[in-house]
């Protein structure tokens, strides 16, 4: 596997130059979703991590063993328990905000990250090395994720981890805090970072 | 040459070989966007004239502050694509225009900048300026602020108890319909000596300058006509099943920004379908969102939600529309 | 175990290995393992967290109870002296045009006497249902708390429904007359003031709790003569 | 009445007002994937209010008979097992999420054998989208919208029945159906705007979606709106 990437290349990858939101389109659906504000955007990146986490490190133990046709099945059935135990730790610990998230943690199963790097990275490469790159992906997606989230929840309430940033004079653009803000801004970031990107 | 001359000449060919019999002398296939634009100012001038008469300088506070901020708007944004910038076209002069009719008198002064940049700016530039918008810009500007903002638009917006004009402190006439069944009287209504967005109060206004635009053939008059028969005919339905409320079907035409939405937004040629029965399907759609929401929804008005989400059905009904090329009968 | 079944393959028929290897339920042992150690896993997480969850689930509502019976600085006031108010959860059926309706009410009791109540109920908002908890003292006649536990309404103006300054202003309010949203400042006692340019989020809020009133008002004081 | 009302009142909601695309940001990968021709959006949103459906079907039976706590099916199960207290106080809920997944990937694979079987001239319009399908969260979440209203409720008799269940999955494909039609109808059109360079392909989209979202926010309201409008106060 001497064309694979290296643990290092995997978590750099991810992070900036295969950015799963930015550059690779992928998970859209919580970028959207939660976005409204950081602690929810936060939260919501911590359990992407420790799915994508788990997924990956369990993926990749067992990928000797991986019949081809069976494959998706058992990483649909991996990812699926993580989301599960994922989902139970937020409500026994952090009820307010697993409600808050509502039925986007359960989407995690469905995020298309997780299956991606489960296909592309584990199940052909070593155990350090998907976990290096769980963690470059999910810290990608979770750099996007706050990205949004901070313009969204400065400009729609003027604070910032429910922290005053902007004068009380700050007139909400509520807006920011429902759909429309989401695709908006996210456009709007996007071709922010092409832009960046083709000027490089 | 751009898209909207393309479609333009494409449409006016095709309306000039339907009204051939009745007036070929209006049909000016050289017509320039500038000189269209230059109508669609002066069907407006009596909107105008009737709002700083109703509102006095509110008015033209709004105005010169939409005006400006389109203007800059278009400027900066045409910069950054570094493409050559004129001014002289008039259509960013026209989106602050709409944009200042279409808010209430006391919004203040950031709401409207706010519109006026989110109009042109992801209204228009992203799409490649000038007739290439899916979307009509003034109503992207105004449903992002009415939306955004709805606490200074929405039904409070108007109640401003520490003006000096007598019209402000009032609720508007939907507003005051829809939380207290109060119906207005008719004349108010016709005349506009009432409260509303700044251009919408007076009808008669609205239909004069509307009348100009459809006999210069700017504007295609069956957009306005679709939009006012299907609210006429909905608004009767409506009187027959509760005829208690007392807001007739000429409540409806005149109450509201419906004569200046059907008359001065809905027309809007690059966002509306090209062939005369796809722009009556058009007006149509538009009547019957509006009354939908009117009735309905929690927003007091649905026209800039109508205009969008018609000018969003807009390609497939060119597409189920297509016009027919040149020399097929 | 690879090289093991390796192994095996040579030493038995190989036609009948190659059948039992095609057979979809061997070819599935791994995905069989994985769910059963997966099974297992989440067992363990129900166990260890489940009455965690339940409680929560219950301490949403529980937790807001003394305030809304006593008033946010009575209630602080006991907290700091350890003092608790005893809580009783029940279900009161209500009979309306012949249909069923079910409240939830707590009854709140404080050295064995009865010092409030409070009811959980629901209803249509602007946008999406409103779900809210309304206190009452122990004989019915006055509105002692309200809290908002879900709603959807408009950000910026219909959510303003959870503000503790709109919602203060039902304390203290009878419950002998309906309550009347009115939008140019309330003087009479069953008038509530409309948040600005969310007068139906504000007139849902006061008909669920006009709604809750009427239906709960005899049944609670028959039902606490009953319980006696 | 009421019920007919209920029944209305989900499909308008599910289908225009809160728009699973538009609204709830579910199956937002298709929509900016699969919107570049109005002939394969339509093909798109067809194949997803199949499976839909189908998957909203065996979810609705699953969490009724099996996974809520008390189901009849496991409790009877459990009967010949354990004692009936203990029966009755079975909770198979954690195990939602995995069921759901499978029994929508497993409808998915029904859905494409039966079309392919009966319906070749459908197969060739839309079976290319089946597979795509099994990750599209439109429909694992309309299957938690039905969970959160059968398990989620204080009041049993609340519950959500089959026919609000069948409502809420095939007004939620159509209005999937409605919102990636109309995006690929105006993409099509956009492919002979000039668009700035950065804007083009996703972020156009995006920007669009965002519109039109704007636009669909005027429905807001309109639910209560009506449900007043039908039933007295």
């Amino acid at each position: 596997m001497a064309d694979q990437p290296t643990a290092t290349e995997r978590f750099i990858q991810g992070v900036l130059p295969e950015n799963p939101v930015y550059r690779q389109l992928l998970g859209l659906c919580p970028v959207l979703a939660v976005s409204n504000n950081m602690k929810a955007a936060v939260t919501m990146a911590a359990s992407v991590t420790f799915v994508l986490l788990c997924a990956n490190v369990v993926t990749s133990l067992i990928r000797n063993l991986l019949k081809p046709h069976l494959r998706i099945v058992v990483f649909t059935l991996t990812i699926a328990t993580f989301v599960t135990i994922a989902d139970r730790i937020l409500a026994a610990y952090l009820y307010q905000m697993s409600k808050t998230l509502g039925p986007y943690i359960p989407l995690i199963i469905v995020n298309c990250i997780i299956i991606c790097r489960c296909e592309v990275c584990a199940s052909k490469q070593s155990v350090f090395t998907a976990a290096s790159d769980a963690i470059g992906q999910s810290l990608g997606f979770a750099l996007a994720l706050s990205s949004i989230a901070a313009i969204r929840e400065i400009l729609g309430t003027g604070m910032f981890f429910e922290l005053r940033v902007l004068p009380a004079a700050w007139p909400d653009w509520v807006i920011m805090a429902l759909p429309p803000g989401a695709f908006l801004t996210f456009g709007v970031m996007l071709a922010a970072i092409n832009w960046i990107s083709s000027n490089k | 040459m751009t898209k909207k001359e393309d479609r333009f000449t494409t449409f006016e060919k095709a309306a000039g070989k339907l009204n051939v019999a009745s007036s070929p002398h209006l049909v000016d296939t050289a017509m320039t966007t500038r000189s269209m634009m230059i109508d669609v100012l002066i069907s407006l001038a009596p909107v105008i004239l009737m709002s700083v008469y109703v509102f006095h300088w509110y008015a033209v506070k709004q105005l010169l502050i939409c005006i400006a901020s389109c203007l800059a708007a278009e400027a900066l944004f045409t910069r950054m694509r570094n493409k050559p910038f004129s001014l002289l076209d008039y259509s960013a002069v026209i989106t602050g225009v709409i944009i200042a009719m279409s808010m209430p008198g006391t919004a203040p002064w950031f709401v409207s900048v706010i519109a006026s940049f989110v109009g042109i700016g992801i209204g228009k530039s992203v799409f490649g300026g000038i007739g290439m918008n899916i979307f009509n810009p003034a109503m992207v500007g105004r449903a992002f602020v009415m939306i955004a903002f709805a606490g200074y638009l929405g039904a409070s917006g108007y109640e401003d108890a520490g003006s000096l004009v007598d019209a402000i402190t009032q609720a508007t006439p939907m507003d005051i319909f829809k939380q207290s069944g109060v119906v207005p009287s008719l004349s108010v209504l016709f005349w506009g000596v009432t409260n509303g967005s700044l251009g919408e109060t007076s009808a008669i206004a609205c239909i004069i300058g509307g009348v100009y635009l459809c006999i210069r053939r700017t504007a295609s008059w069956e957009i306005p006509l679709g939009v006012i028969l299907t609210v006429a005919v909905l608004g009767g339905i409506q009187n027959i099943v509760s005829p208690d409320s007392g807001w007739t079907v000429l409540h409806h035409l005149f109450g509201g920004a419906l004569l200046f939405g059907a008359f001065f937004i809905a027309t809007d040629p690059v966002t509306s379908p090209l062939t005369p029965k796809g722009k009556f399907i058009f007006g149509a759609g538009v009547g019957a969102i509006i009354m939908l929401l009117r009735l309905f929804s929690g927003y007091p008005e649905g026209v800039m939600f109508a205009v969008l989400l018609m000018n969003a059905l807009t390609p497939l009904i060119n597409r189920w529309n297509v016009p027919k090329p040149l020399g097929e009968h | 175990m690879m090289m093991e079944s390796r192994t095996r393959e040579i030493k038995d028929s190989p036609g009948m290995w190659e059948r039992i290897k095609k057979n979809s339920l061997v070819q599935g042992w791994l995905v069989l393992l994985l769910a059963l150690f997966f099974g297992s896993a989440l067992a363990s997480v129900q166990l260890s967290l489940g009455p965690k969850i339940e409680m929560n689930k219950l301490n949403e509502t529980l937790s807001k109870v003394p305030e809304l019976v006593l008033g946010a600085s009575r209630a602080h006031e006991m907290e700091a002296k350890n003092q608790e108010l005893g809580i009783e959860p029940m279900t009161i059926e209500v009979n309306k045009n012949n249909k069923r309706v079910l409240y939830n009410v707590y009854k709140t009791t404080y050295n064995g006497e009865i010092n409030g109540w409070v009811a959980k109920t629901s209803g249509q908002g602007y946008a999406g249902s409103i779900e809210l908890l309304l206190g009452l003292d122990p004989g019915m006649e006055l509105i002692t708390g309200l809290f908002i536990l879900d709603q959807k309404e408009t950000p910026g103006l219909g959510n303003k429904i959870v503000t503790e300054q709109w919602r203060k202003q039902f304390i203290n309010k009878p419950t002998k007359n309906r309550l009347i949203v009115v939008k140019d400042g309330a003087d009479a006692v069953n008038e509530i003031d409309a948040i600005t340019g969310a007068t139906i989020s504000s007139k849902s809020v006061s008909n669920i709790m006009n709604t809750a009133i009427s239906d709960l008002k005899g049944q609670l004081i028959s039902g606490q003569s009953s319980n006696r | 009445m009421s019920y007919l009302t209920d029944i209305f009142l989900i499909a308008l909601g599910a289908a225009l007002i809160n728009n699973f695309v538009l609204y709830y940001f579910v199956g937002i990968c298709p929509f900016v994937g699969v919107s570049r021709r109005v002939e394969m959006a339509f093909g798109m949103g067809c194949a997803v209010t199949f499976v839909i459906t189908i998957a909203a079907f065996l979810c609705w039976v699953i969490t009724t008979f099996i996974l809520m706590p008390g189901a009849p099916l496991s409790k009877w199960v459990a009967g010949f097992f354990v004692s009936a207290d203990v029966a009755a106080g079975i909770d198979l809920t954690i195990l939602s999420y995995i069921v759901y997944i499978f029994a929508i990937s497993s409808s998915v694979q029904f859905v494409e054998m039966y079309v392919r079987k009966f319906f070749p001239v459908l197969y060739s319009s839309f079976g290319v989208f089946l597979p795509l399908i099994t990750t599209n969260c439109a429909i694992l979440f309309a299957c938690l919208t039905i969970m959160s209203n059968i398990v989620g409720v204080d009041n049993p008799a609340d519950a959500w029945d089959l026919g609000r269940s069948l409502t809420l999955a095939i007004f939620g494909g159509v209005g999937f159906t409605i919102a990636i039609v109309i995006m690929a109808g105006i993409r099509e059109d956009l492919e002979l705007c000039d668009i700035p360079k950065p804007f083009q392909g996703v972020a156009i989209t995006l920007i669009v979606g965002g519109i039109l979202a704007m636009a669909f926010m005027g429905f807001t309201g309109v639910d209560s709106g009506l449900r007043n409008a039908m039933i007295p106060m």
